[in-house]
């Protein structure tokens, strides 16, 4: 069977698997193994690893048929690491055996993943990371501390980088590691954020053993692993448009509705200039999605990404300031474990405490900013004094 | 309401390539300002090459009267282009402001004295819409009065008259098409020097009246070009941001090039950022003008409140990363700050845009 | 109107170091943190410190009722170091706002009751103005009913009114003075956890009425706590200035400390540059409430206005500049951000300032 | 006799001057001469060159006496150049035959001077300058081109900055020299900028003769006695204190003022802004004033630079899209040489484009923020890779 290439022929196997396995009578964990092993999991993925080696756009034809049948999906926010960053860099650098092994479960959310990559020493400067591997036999030992994991106490396995080789600079020793998180020597701890809650965890790693053959990529390859998975983390945005106010612009101008009594000409006329930049932010989403139906992806997705946490925090900044007295308030102090992360939830206090994060997280605004004058302004970049000098030589 | 198509179709790269090649051969920077400051600021060869030969003035004109029939996202196309080069021509005040007045009357009502003004301005000939630069859609216009069809008034900076046959002039609840002979047009001294303006006279000037509501098409011409200005003040960022991304390549001070300089990088990302967004407010309204989109005006507001400012931005910051070099003459950097200041103004200042659009999307009162 | 005196005096400075010592020996950023989590926010032993021992909250009350007849130059330089260490010490609720209330009622009318109160605060005693902590000293206050001297109400969001043993409760024209066990204090949960609020309910609570304009001393009380805070504002964003300058000095990444990237260099140079602004405006105000100036209410909006944006920006700077470990609930600099927050929105935003500033200098109307 | 160190010393000084030489009845000139013999030009300076070697602090007296006698100054405001960069130099590093054939005339106003540092290729890299000089017998012959010259059309002399030596490290191969305007080789251009005015020149110098005994300091050391002239620019404060709404905020709010029919909310909220923090920054003036006069400066100087260059840019820039329509004009393009330079002056047009210079004339506000990084708050400065070259060697 060739790959298909047009909506019609995927909404044809669509059809197919309803027919063989209607949603309403079949059990959610047979309904998803059918739908893998019907290559509609993923359809850009490979014949036998849940895809048919069709075009992505197609996905969006297959997920829309599906939800309109009432169809059980795979819960894609609570396996997001999976799906998002494991998958794409276990399709492009595993062994078959890592593939058959680990693509499936972590499809269907049997198996939860995690992504074990930043350091309390190594933030923005993920290569400068310390955590150490040491070969052992068929195994890695591994010892080191982790951060900002979100899902580690819910999660089966981990993506990792460890160093290797700290002899030589610090973006030729590294390796990149697929984790057991029931390993022993892996201690889960939460970390409790500003909001008061805990969405994150600290993960300390003492002698957690690996065997080699959960190691992908070569050893010292790391970092051209690592690059994979962050680019996957980068490029992914939302596939349905949002409507207009969607959103935190939505959020606050729905406070500001509900206030008609403190309304001051000041206090609208900022609210409206956050607005047009809420909406020119969502056109330009619009226009990222034409670009990527057209093949043509701009970099455009940058500069949504700084301008997302620019009118997140300035929104939620302004709904704290204008609630005045209610804005003096906090919900709730006591540390929690929440599921899923809301932005939205809670409210104007939490909204503005969580906000500062999204400028922080998934790559920082300062780090952004380099790469866009780098890759797409094309300016020269900064002289570099770590480039060359073994990792253990660094400056700390 | 569905989503705006919000990219650039194969046509509009076509006529992009079109418009920046003639460009770039007759109005390059330094041609610019040894042409604005002389005795006829206007370029009306390249506009005559630029409206005839490439088409520019008839693009939205509809086929049956002379024109192309393509539409606003084709001139939003060419205001782009002619924002990157700040080309002295009276696109705005000509192919954008009066035609959009046209168009719209037309749709009203038919009138062949409108259909013979539609096709004089796709064969080239040059009108202007006779109110100041500054005029917003939604805001107060000129008092011109009409006593039977003699025009009395006097408008004041009035974008592109100097080099127009044809005034359009609103009066009362009208329309009015003057020859520009029957009228007073004296050129001021304008802050952007690109964009020539003109205090216009008339004492009993004999006017034609255009079946329609005049009020109407105006404030939807007016509308339109706020819609179009976007497109403009997009490309006069971008020149501003390529230029001094150029410059800053170059430049070497510290032993280093300027542009490997972080805190400046930072400001360049921004600025690329905030065009990003920019460019696609601008061409959501070019769009819905185009579709006559039912939130034609809050996407029109949006570009204008948004764009205005961001064109000044980059102008301000490639003038202070310019250094020295941006505060002089004969860099040709002030003739786009010139013009963003003025743009800012011009069809409403974004503060107007901004009450409006917030009675429009429900936050005020 | 002669130049305000905008340095700090000897006295001031000697005043500085002593409260800067006690805090940092008893109220480092760990210390704050795990005790305002706890059962009992406010730090009444090091509260009793510095009321007494170092003599806080009897600075501008007048020598003949016990206190040490200084000024609100010196209680701002009290504010200013409690904002350095976001201390959870009821200073502005009881040694500003209470004690300022009861000073001008004195000045308007004699009144023993009123000079007790005085003589019962600088000995040590705490009290609490019954108003929203939001309260603006240009906007309504609020409705609490007498009925006779029977007090009737509930007022939210009250600052330091948990530690208080006397409240001071604006009814009407007149302000009454109210023991704390006659009315219900109901702690609330506050955004900024450094400075506990608390609703406060009366029912047909026994007040003592105080001779004089109740109102016009609570806004009188407002004004001079508005003027106070931007000194603790100062604090705060100095705080929140040296500490993320500290942290980029000492942290690498790419090899170099994060400090030596020109971009964060610049923006905590703009930071710098806000600061010293907001400080010579918080030095005017303190001055200007300590000499009664004429010009008191435009030198006070004015720093309002400034203060609390520049205190929220140096604590969005901080945490941004110390990334992920500054979204930490470990690190301190939480406290400064939330102290930051609420401060801006504290006794009027800057919106409500301006506004009536506008109206004072001749913006308005 | 001993240097007077109280304000009544001076003033009984003043006394007699004004007694021995009545401003009435005495000529320009001859009044100024005395006023210099009898060291009230400059206090602070040695006895000799003007001064008493009095506390600086006292000068201020003198002014003031003087003032309200009615007797003329040295229109210092013309020969601020002199005054403020020259003569402090000359001061530092002159020999005794410079100091008393420069400082005098300098003073009362006979010789105007200008200043040759900076370069087309040398802007905030004072350092990088290429206008060489090279040694012939008791002359230095001098070419290259400089810029930004204010009063060079007008100037007498000039201090000039050239490279001596091009094979060593550029900070150490300069030397400074005191150039007669008159010289040959000395070609003045008016420099037109873009408010249309021409305040500034061009300076070509094409095999200009210095004698070598107009050489200020050793050879080699130019940089260093440029230091002393580049700070007495940066501490150039006014003396007197500015009335609230003195300077831009004034203006802005005269035409503010002048249209209440153009009044919006929106629009009265950013002026009420701008109003405030233009107060703020006249207190910080007022703050550093007084720290100077407790002998206390502190380096605030440099923010309030910034926050002028800001600031004035802001306002003007309100200012013209206040004025809508009118804004959209401008007074006249013609080219013309101002005497004297008033940023306020003209109209909202010109005082916009004007306002543009403030962040780039006297140091950039992306030099200021270096300096205020390192110096003022000690951050560490980035790689340098321009220490340790030979000037000829550097990428340019």
């Amino acid at each position: 069977m060739s790959a298909p290439t047009t909506p019609g022929q995927v909404r044809d196997l669509v059809a197919d698997l309803l027919r063989e396995h209607d949603p309403a009578t079949t059990d959610r964990r047979a309904f998803l193994e059918a739908r893998w092993a019907a290559g509609l999991a993923w359809v850009n993925f490979p014949v036998g690893l849940g895809g048919l080696g069709a075009p992505r756009a197609l996905q969006a034809v297959v997920d829309e048929e599906l939800a309109e049948a009432g169809a059980p999906d795979n819960n894609p926010r609570r396996i997001g690491i999976g799906l998002g960053m494991a998958a794409p860099t276990i399709l492009a650098f595993g062994t078959d055996e890592q593939k058959q092994r680990f693509l499936r479960p972590l499809w269907t959310g049997e198996e939860v993943w995690c992504q074990l990559f930043s350091e309390p020493g190594a933030g923005s400067d993920l290569a400068a990371l310390g955590t150490r591997a040491r070969r052992d036999g068929d195994d890695w030992v591994v010892t080191g501390q982790k951060v900002w994991t979100s899902t580690a106490h819910t999660a089966r396995w981990a993506i990792l980088v460890a160093r290797t080789d700290p002899d030589v600079p610090k973006h030729r020793g590294m390796t990149y590691f697929l984790c057991d998180m029931t390993d022993p020597g892996v201690e889960v701890r939460p970390l409790r954020q500003i909001t008061g809650e805990a969405e994150f965890n600290e993960v300390f790693l003492t002698d957690a053993r690996i065997p080699d053959a959960h190691r992908l990529g070569a050893v010292g390859d790391g970092w051209k692993v690592a690059q994979t998975t962050l680019m996957n983390e980068r490029v992914a945005i939302g596939s349905r448009a949002v409507p207009r106010e969607g959103g935190m612009i939505g959020v606050v101008a729905d406070t500001w509705r509900a206030h008609p009594e403190r309304h001051t000409a000041e206090a609208r006329d900022r609210l409206t200039r956050l607005w047009v930049e809420s909406e020119a932010l969502r056109l330009a989403g619009i226009r990222l999605r034409q670009q990527l139906a057209h093949g043509a992806p701009g970099p455009e997705g940058s500069a949504m990404k700084l301008a997302f946490a620019r009118l997140s925090q300035a929104l939620s900044g302004f709904e704290v300031e204008f609630l005045a007295e209610d804005g003096l308030r906090y919900g709730d102090w006591t540390m929690v474990r929440p599921e899923l992360v809301d932005f939205l939830g809670r409210d104007a206090g939490y909204r503005y405490l969580r906000a500062k994060g999204n400028s922080i997280e998934g790559g920082t605004s300062e780090v952004l900013r380099n790469i866009i004058a780098e890759r797409v302004l094309g300016l020269p970049s900064e002289p570099r004094v770590d480039k060359d000098l073994p990792w253990k030589d660094l400056p700390r | 309401m569905s989503d705006p198509d919000l990219l650039y179709s194969d046509v509009e790269v076509d006529l992009r390539a079109s418009v920046r090649a003639l460009l770039a051969d007759r109005a390059d920077p330094a041609a610019v300002l040894a042409r604005v400051v002389g005795e006829r600021p206007l370029d009306l060869d390249l506009w005559r090459t630029l409206a005839v030969d490439v088409g520019a003035a008839s693009l939205p004109v509809p086929e049956d009267v002379g024109g192309q029939g393509a539409g606003f996202r084709e001139v939003a196309v060419v205001a782009e282009e002619l924002g990157r080069a700040v080309a002295p021509v009276p696109f705005l005040g000509s192919a954008v402001l009066a035609t959009a007045a046209l168009l719209h009357l037309r749709d009203q009502q038919d009138d062949p004295r409108t259909a013979a003004l539609l096709t004089r301005l796709a064969e080239g000939a040059t009108a202007a819409l006779v109110v100041p630069l500054s005029a917003f859609h939604d805001g107060p216009l000129p008092a011109v009065a009409a006593d039977g069809d003699a025009l009395t008034g006097s408008v004041r900076s009035v974008a592109d008259a100097g080099a127009a046959e044809v005034l359009l002039v609103p009066a009362g609840d009208a329309l009015y098409a003057v020859e520009a002979s029957d009228a007073v047009v004296r050129p001021v001294v304008p802050l952007d020097l690109t964009r020539p303006l003109s205090d216009v006279e008339l004492s009993a000037a004999p006017g034609v009246r255009l079946a329609g509501s005049g009020a109407a098409a105006t404030r939807a011409a007016l509308l339109a070009g706020a819609g179009i200005l976007a497109s403009e003040q997009v490309g006069v960022a971008e020149w501003c941001l390529d230029t001094t991304v150029a410059y800053l390549k170059e430049r070497y001070q510290f032993g280093r090039p300027l542009g490997s300089f972080q805190a400046l990088k930072h400001r360049l990302a921004d600025l690329w950022q905030e065009i990003a967004l920019a460019r696609a407010a601008a061409r959501a309204a070019a769009d819905a003008l185009a579709t006559g989109a039912e939130d034609l005006e809050v996407l029109v507001l949006t570009a204008q409140a948004l764009c205005a400012g961001v064109a000044v931005h980059a102008a301000e910051e490639a003038v202070q990363l310019h250094g020295g070099i941006g505060m002089t003459w004969e860099h040709p950097v002030h003739l786009f700050l010139k013009r963003a200041k003025a743009d800012e103004i011009a069809l409403g200042a974004p503060g107007a845009h901004r009450t409006r659009l917030a009675a429009l999307v429900g936050l005020a009162g």
